[in-house]
């Protein structure tokens, strides 16, 4: 509660001797024969020794030093940080699911193939797809799945092909994974709409590209109107489309990617569906592929038969195995059970409403914010610094600034075609009030950077700690505690 | 159940606001004809109420929490904490992004920190990322890791790793032309040291090896790694069981250059398989090769200490197709639980569960081995799993036991068929004598 | 975790047709039959509208205006601050406990009175008393309780007599307490040890006297080191000896009250026995009384008969009921695993250890703060600011400047017998590290008083309110929200 | 488990510190005669694990939740969003203590204004304080309180308040020199209007009265406030079921001058009883009569809002002997509770509850009463409590449903010796039709 208060590392307050976790008295032998023959070490040097008490301090302490979407509006656009329900937690975690072990018999663990098949098929449903595999344990691995299967399935006609093409707005996970899986990337400029140059695609699109990369509505929440057109030329040269599912938010209900020609897709559970982001993770990153593709699915795939499930490992044409088990488990039941407390009309409303909240943003904003691309604006408005500029201040004094006024900053790493960017995403759960205070601030903010720039370049002033300095950070990196020599 | 935060009012004073009289007119630059005309086929809206009654439906079609089991094999039921629960529930650890803005992330950042600091502790290793997906997805970054330290395109990987894992870094290599050489196990459940030798050339990136391997054997970390570095290989360490790194001897110090693995058992409980917790720890030279994300400590502009996502320049966002890896959100909430676990434990109480797994592992041992006609399949030291042959096929002892309520162990006849009738079985403190009592009773009575 | 955000009230941010709560849908016919002639209102005027993500920002943002044990020292003195376990919180609410109805029938219910009977058991080994009852609901509760038995039984004598007597020191319940059982008070004096001055009490100590309630160690931490002469001339004039409990964290497993002469006694498990504060309750008072008020105790009382529990009323010579059903369970809960998690070694430590950190403030403080009575501490140690208001400085403005220091104040609203007082009570869960930060905080205080007294005067300065006007609130009360007319 | 943080080397220098070699010298002045020269006999200490195995196996030895149940009287099954166990389990909330020090307790101290609000909304009057220890010790307090405020020593109190609540009282005016009057119940199982008329007299203080009575039976407020004030006595209203009164019309807009009761519905568990939810609201004018603490709004010395305990006055840590109550910790945490759960359910959502409490006690009302031979007991309105009369001693119907995995209501026969075989039913939101139509089946078994 206190600002000035700094909480120490652990290992500061540790002290020979103190313990907080016991365990039972041992009621067997204490040999250790079992070992013998293995290298055993005689201590953990510098682990730290504290109470209960000190543990639950330290910890309580160091939350307070977080924002968080139980605390406020969370404007990170791309990030969909939408409020997360808690009795999705609550289920998550019940005691039928959470004592279940990966290695238990098909035939004991029929309610949790029932969560993962059920899951599947909803989400086949929203997103218009055949088939889906719940797998992947984030976006980027989800990506780096759907890249796998579209090269898979290349190969089964006989030619893998070279290049992937991805628009120079896309997330950076994008030529990452497509790198991964051993293509090299060519970047496809964006027009003055700021969506992908159809001309230019025409161009580019040869029997040497694999697939197209899509994000849509794009990383500008900005929606690629001739997404069929763009399919159209894609398939007609032999190559995939893979769209990037992150903005899912702005569609569901609404647009099924698989009717608009979309091949393989992965939606952020973490993101559209309201699974906690915990500071980074874990989410989940569900794959859908059209029918074509099926057969490569990574395994095991859940099958259904007259109410029992089973696990299905043999098929031919898999890319395999791409992480043990079955996933995120307990992040795929938080989405199921938000799909399932939304029905069809709620699934729709978070577009609607996540559409009409960032548009509501966008239009208060505008004069105080440059926008550089004019085109209507899906759940996410993308402004710049340009006119704050002038005064030399950037993106990133306004961000700071924001904290002071109680809010999370926008995005501003990316996109990277709009510099000094600020990516503003309020999402569909929050209220007219908390988007005005998010309004004013930012209309406060711009008038301060005309009339006060210094209290820009200072902030944020009302934080634990004040600006940090990154550099220094990244200069000579300390990236452990060690014990005082 | 809905979670919108808007009256009817202020849907229209924002309509207004935003310059149009519909929602729908929102979504004009939607080709018409691609809009979806009907409504989605979902089951219709539940309150709380019955989602609640829904999901516990469906958990009680579970039917194997209430058994005595002795499942291991890369996920470990272990005590954990009450404070693990309800620390890391709270909103402030459950609700944030990625600590992007590390003025409001402290909380976040430190914890990275002081986990890093914990992982490099345990593994005896200078540096460690802030956490990967999983020990599957963890084996597979250390393998292209292990390809971009040394620019060399074969890997020996042992048969004796996690057979999920090597199906992971199969998967992952296929498509960047790495070579995976299986190293086959002798009679001791460890790698046949004269394969090894044969399969190591100068073409060799790294020896991949995990300890406890997935017989629960301890693998001669020592002898693997100086193998390695006589070919200037690296040794690559994975551990499925990250509570025996309280009592192995730190791999760091038997020359090992990167330990990856899955930490689930400190404190992240099982799940069916996720999430879980990946971890990489390695030698500080490989710093700049380390996939994933890492905190770093720094100072504010009043000279405060302060934590901030350090050396970015190896991610996707910044680096894009030359990124070390295309990870970026990860497992930040187990590495908490984990962090949290790992302090309450502490140096004497972490390493009083190791010894504990370890002796009722060997108790089980014994009384199985003493069941006639059962016997232990490898003579390698083991933590707290262990391979047992049985006489008849093991699918029909584990129909027996799982009448009696009893998951005995995991049959390796999928797995590994050379091994015939075996079976993999885990015991960890929080099984009691009796409960062995109970389980060499049941075998032997199956086999009787 | 930004001190400016102001939190309105839920009215504040209510609106029209928001609502979180939903019910399944109505299952039987609408009919409203069964209220045919009552009285029905239309609407509850005023009452709140908001979303779910609302309300969890709502208590969020609230919760972290509060300072708490988890968040650091709490030497509240009297109140005994200390950790209180989250295992203790997770096994009260268990579904085998939270279930149970009150009405259930006792042979469905064995498992809740087996938790009480063994509280019970164990409760009279630690105090020494023949007979526990827990049915009262805090401290207070108790001294109603216990003195009612008093009253009962000396009825039973013939004689109900007329008068309590009370140490000046006393707590404000105890007279209260009395007061409704019938009684008038009368005050002892403290003599200049701090304690019970005999002579005194032997002079007032009359056939007129019903009881003498004695807190020990008193409410200056001090032990009453007569208490055994002092039973002495109670009992020999026909009166009985009440203890007040709430200080028992001083003698766990040291001395027992039952073995000094004391008849009834009331402990706060909400203090000693770790049960938390919640802001101000629940919590249990219990009372353990001798063989002869046996007959006395409150129905109903748990009986054990070869393993199984039942619960007896016909008790002639009864109070009759304090409370309606069993007392306040879930908190009897938490007292019990507590017991059972310390063991007999580790329920005499918290006695050694919270002297023992009480003693060490107290040594530390000595000559930075003025102690009226130079008599040995106990659990807790009582200064006074008398050497601060030479400069004009009050024990309030000692406690509010703690605050900036991010640490909670002492007590000083009593004992009254010392004016300024600073009642300090560490508690047996601290570390070193937090004592420290605790008295050098008062240290740099004391110095401040000296040198620089505006600081004082005008603390806190890093709350989200600063000193808040109480005298204001109590001349026009405003004690609920009321819609703007 | 131990919860000390002294390390045996800060322990030392403490003791050096306090001047002592050992801890014992601190306990100098206790006198050695008295001190305990022997270990305490209690079971030696457990481990967390330990002492959650053996809560669990007690928790198991209750044979009560798995079943259907229809008891009310006092006690109320109904649904909790899961948003109040979540906010209401932090530890800001369940660690501080009562809010002395307003600065850094502005989070509870705000929640009581708020709950006082919210309890004046659903009693229609103007005060009500931030909580007392429950129903039954409610009623005490607003009996002693209805004698401060009019100075008279007689009170009238309905046969038809719950049973326990009675008793408390008794046990409470004992000693205080009031006389307590029991009032009859008619046909209609109300208060019956004649006796109240005969009773009634300048001496009395209150008739109190509890609505809907402990038969579930709304009682006639507005008539029963008319006859009190006709002879200037109070009107003191008691309420079980709190829920009722976001259905039926305030009491404060029928006369009533006094309301208290119990707020356990409002998201409190059942518990076995308790920790409970007493609460009190009354008139402006008895507001310096008022027992317990209230919470009130003020400003800071830069003119921001804030709340504090205010009217200390009235309490015993100032008044001592003369205090309105002894009552110093009360019921913050419970409080909380129904504050999380009030707001979450909000004006529409707690109506709609009401409403389905009166339709499914109705249904279940009228599908007991088409079983051959039980009869409704009383005809006058009910909220979501019934009387049933079986043609058998309840006690045997209760066996046979009991065997069906069924508590099919309350024997009144010990409380209502009058009442014969008659047994109280309960039915709430969380009962379905399907759960009502077993309960009617059963019954109807068991009578055949
Ligand atoms: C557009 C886009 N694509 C992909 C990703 C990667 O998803 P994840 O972080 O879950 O790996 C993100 C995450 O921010 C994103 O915004
Ligand atoms: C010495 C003493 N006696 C009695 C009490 C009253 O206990 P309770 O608040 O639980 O009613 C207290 C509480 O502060 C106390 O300190």
């Amino acid at each position: 509660m206190i600002k000035e208060v700094r909480e120490p590392l652990i290992f500061e307050i540790s002290s020979p001797g103190k313990r907080a976790g016991r365990l039972p008295v041992l009621d067997v032998p204490e040999t250790m024969d079992g070992l013998a023959g293995a290298a055993l070490r005689s201590d953990i040097d510098g682990f730290p020794e504290v109470s209960e008490p000190e543990v639950v301090r330290h910890f309580t302490r160091l939350s307070q030093k977080n924002y968080c979407v139980d605390l406020g509006l969370y404007p990170l656009g791309s990030c969909t940080m939408k409020y997360n329900p808690k009795i999705n937690e609550r289920l998550s975690g019940l005691p039928g699911f959470a004592a279940c072990h990966p290695h238990a018999p098909a035939e004991l663990v029929q309610g949790c193939l029932e969560v993962l098949k059920r899951l599947e098929t909803y989400l086949c449903e929203i997103a218009g797809m055949d088939a889906f595999t719940l797998h992947p344990a984030a976006g980027a691995h989800g990506e780096l799945v759907g890249m796998m299967m579209i090269r898979a399935a290349l190969e089964a006609r006989g030619d893998a092909r070279k290049v992937v093409l991805i628009p120079d707005s896309a997330h950076g996970t994008n030529p990452s994974s497509a790198h991964i899986c051993g293509y090299s990337v060519k970047e496809i400029k964006s027009d003055e709409r700021g969506t992908i140059d159809v001309a230019g695609l025409e161009k580019a699109m040869t029997e040497e590209v694999a697939a197209l990369m899509v994000t849509n509505p794009n990383t500008l929440g900005v929606f690629e109107s001739d997404i069929c057109r763009i399919a159209g030329i894609v398939h007609a040269k032999g190559g995939l489309v893979y769209m990037d599912g992150a903005n899912m938010n702005a569609l569901t209900g609404v647009v099924r990617p698989g009717d608009m020609g979309v091949d393989v897709i992965h939606i952020n559970l973490h993101k559209t569906f309201s699974t906690p982001h915990g500071g980074g993770g874990p989410g989940a990153g569900p794959v859908g592929v059209r029918k074509e593709l099926v057969p490569r699915l990574p395994v095991p795939v859940v099958e259904e038969k007259d109410g029992r499930y089973a696990l299905s490992f043999d098929r031919p044409g898999t890319i395999g195995r791409v992480r043990a088990y079955f996933g995120n488990f307990s992040i795929l039941v938080r989405a199921l059970c938000y799909i399932l407390s939304l029905g069809p009309r709620g699934v729709r409303e978070i577009a609607e409403y996540a559409v009409l909240n960032a548009n509501y943003i966008r239009k208060r904003l505008e004069g105080d914010y440059h926008l550089k691309y004019e085109t209507p604006s899906m759940h996410e408005c993308v402004f710049s610094d340009r006119l704050q500029k002038e005064h030399g201040v950037t993106n990133l004094d306004i961000a700071k600034r924001l904290i002071d006024f109680g809010l999370h900053p926008p995005t501003m790493s990316f996109p990277l075609i709009v510099h000094g960017a600020l990516m503003i995403e309020p999402t569909e759960t929050e209220s007219k009030r908390d988007l005005d205070l998010f309004v004013e601030a930012m209309k406060t903010i711009a008038r301060e950077a005309r009339e006060n720039p210094g209290i820009l370049k200072s902030a944020p002033h009302v934080t634990y700690v004040r600006r940090l300095d990154e550099v220094a950070a990244a200069k000579n990196p300390v990236l452990r505690w060690e014990e005082a020599a | 159940m809905s979670y919108l935060s808007l009256s009817d009012k202020d849907k229209q004073d924002m309509l207004a606001a935003a310059g149009v009289g519909t929602i729908d007119e929102l979504f004009c630059c939607i080709p018409e004809e691609v809009r979806l005309k009907r409504g989605l086929r979902l089951p219709e809206a539940l309150t709380e109420l019955e989602l609640a009654r829904t999901l516990e439906d469906i958990g009680r079609k579970n039917d194997y929490p209430e058994r005595l089991s002795f499942l291991g094999g890369g996920a470990y039921e272990h005590f954990t904490p009450a404070v693990v629960d309800s620390l890391s529930s709270r909103g402030e650890f459950v609700s944030p992004y990625t600590p992007y803005q590390p003025e409001v992330s402290q909380g976040t950042l430190q914890i990275i920190f002081e986990f890093q600091t914990l992982i490099c502790q345990l593994a005896g290793l200078a540096i460690a990322n802030a956490s990967l997906y999983d020990g599957s997805t963890g084996a597979a970054e250390a393998v292209l890791m292990a390809q971009r330290v040394t620019g060399r395109p074969k890997v020996l990987i042992a048969r004796t790793v996690h057979p999920q894992y090597r199906e992971v870094v199969r998967t992952y290599v296929k498509n960047v032309g790495i070579e995976l050489t299986e190293l086959p196990f002798g009679k001791d459940g460890r790698i046949d040291a004269e394969s090894l030798g044969q399969a190591l050339d100068d073409r060799t990136a790294a020896v991949v090896f995990q300890s406890p391997n997935f017989f629960g054997v301890v693998e001669d970390a020592e002898a693997l790694s100086k193998a390695a570095h006589g070919r200037k290989a690296l040794s690559v360490a994975l551990v499925a069981e990250a509570l025996s790194l309280a009592l192995l001897e730190a791999p760091g110090r038997l020359g090992v250059d990167v330990v990856a693995g899955e930490a689930q058992s400190f404190g992240v409980p099982l799940s069916f398989g996720g999430p879980y917790l990946g971890f990489m720890a390695c030698r500080k030279d490989f710093l700049r090769q380390m996939p994933g994300r890492i905190a770093g400590r720094t100072t504010d502009v009043e000279g405060r200490r302060g934590f901030v996502l350090t050396l970015a320049t190896r991610e996707q966002h910044i680096r894009r197709e030359r990124a070390t890896s295309n990870i970026c959100t990860n497992q930040a909430l187990c590495a908490l639980r984990a962090t949290i676990f790992l302090e309450t434990m502490g140096r004497q109480g972490l390493r009083e569960m190791a010894r504990q797994n370890a002796r009722k592992a060997a108790y089980a041992a014994e009384r199985l081995a003493s069941v006639p006609g059962v016997e232990r399949k490898f003579s390698g030291p083991f933590f707290n799993e262990f391979v047992i042959q049985a006489p008849k096929p093991w699918a029909e002892v584990d129909a027996v036991l799982r009448a009696g309520g009893i998951i005995g162990g995991l049959g390796l006849a999928a797995d590994y068929p050379e091994l015939g009738d075996a079976a993999l079985v885990c015991v960890t403190e929080l099984k009691t004598r009796a409960d062995i009592d109970r389980l060499a009773a049941a075998v032997g009575e199956a086999l009787s």
